[in-house]
């Protein structure tokens, strides 16, 4: 399970691949059964938000809570489900439209894991993790509101047992 | 007792400030009370807590609700609603 | 929406990142939406299986009904969610342990329809497209049986109505 | 009428071709009537139809039914339950 910080960007293609192979070794003498499904979630600057281009997207954060509340967060799901790891890469500082934000990826044996873990993990970060955006557009800066529907993404998964 | 008070996004922006350490009455134990307190310096705090926008604490990095018990050397963190991923 | 069959491998970063900015100029003059989410499934050779190290997985499948099963899926989850983009790349031939067996990526403004998406294709995908894997071990060769499991996990979605 | 079958995996090994034109008696007009048909071809196709295990249709590379009805010239093809991803 693996936290990074960051203001520079990440490459997608080198970080999926080696979660992808990286277990391999590992796997020969820890655990039973090997990588047969990888999960991922990217996510990007918008160019628009509401009818407005979007110039710049500055992501300010907690920095003594972030990191422990994320590694909180893949601790969660990799108690509620089988995975065999977890990523999570969030970038802070000011970025361009089409700039990656965030990945989120999990690896498991059977897909099924992976796709409720990545999709848990996404959730949560979205409604508990110190994370703020601010959108500069040509009308101004706006700090963007937190969504009722992230909320209730979250709730759903405070009904379901394990499975 | 001392605590140290942290501001962020829209919160710090309204009270300019992002860090202070404060010295608290005796009675002022739990974030709603600490709330209150704040709230007495003055309408930017004021304005702040009154309730028509939420505020989420932290205390020492943990997210907590209003009624959580604050002690001596505390860090505590007041924030609007995340907006991370 | 795409399908790719093919026998060669792929660039899981360059398939990613083309398909994250690719819709961008189209997006500006048709849709009114811009791409923030992108949710991604890797499928790969497992190295043991049922206790068994893997020599090599081949893939057999029925040219002529693929690509037209693939392409009915993406229509439909296309139908049931308001999605971007989505691409479906699937490897036949043989394969060896860690290789990439298939890619299934899809796009859109905001995470859960990508996950529903995502996850929708790959349980249609391994229910509904003619492809037929064989494992050779040091054991000897053995096709792979259908699980009842993935049936489940199709089912799943007969019930459920667009959200 | 004339028609193509197709085979495929294991399904295929067991008959030891992949493609035939078959012409088919006037009475064969559905799936389950060319599975009964074929079956008594002799044991390796009576095997092959003896229900003990799953045996999937296609006809023009759509996936149906054993009830679906057959046209001349029309492409049928049988395979296992599918196993890709």
């Amino acid at each position: 399970m693996t936290v990074r910080i960051q203001t520079e960007d990440f490459d997608l293609g080198h970080e999926l691949t080696s979660m992808r192979l990286a277990e391999h070794a590992k796997n020969k003498s820890t655990k039973k059964e090997s990588i047969g499904a990888l999960v991922s979630f990217i996510g990007q600057v918008r160019d628009m938000n509401d009818g407005n281009a979007i110039n710049t997207l500055t992501l300010e954060h907690y920095p003594e809570m972030t990191q422990k509340a994320l590694a909180a967060i893949e601790s969660e799901a990799s108690a509620r489900w089988d995975i065999i790891d977890s990523l999570i890469i969030h970038r802070v500082g000011t970025l361009n439209p089409l700039d990656q934000i965030v990945l989120v990826a999990v690896s498991s044996a059977h897909r099924g894991e992976a796709f409720s873990a990545c999709e848990f993990i996404m959730d949560y970060l979205k409604t508990s993790a110190p994370f703020w955006k601010k959108e500069a557009t040509n009308q101004g800066e706006r700090w963007i509101e937190a969504k009722q529907s992230d909320d209730v993404a979250k709730a759903r998964w405070q009904n379901k047992v394990k499975n | 007792m001392n605590i140290k008070v942290l501001y962020f996004a829209r919160i710090k922006e309204a009270v300019n400030y992002s860090t202070e350490n404060v010295e608290l009455p005796k009675d002022v134990l739990t974030v709603i009370a600490l709330k209150n307190w704040l709230s007495l310096r003055g309408e930017v705090w004021a304005n702040l807590f009154n309730g028509k926008q939420v505020v989420r604490a932290a205390i020492n990095h943990v997210l907590v609700d209003d009624m959580a018990a604050i002690q001596a050397g505390d860090e505590v963190a007041f924030f609007p609603p995340v907006t991370g991923g």
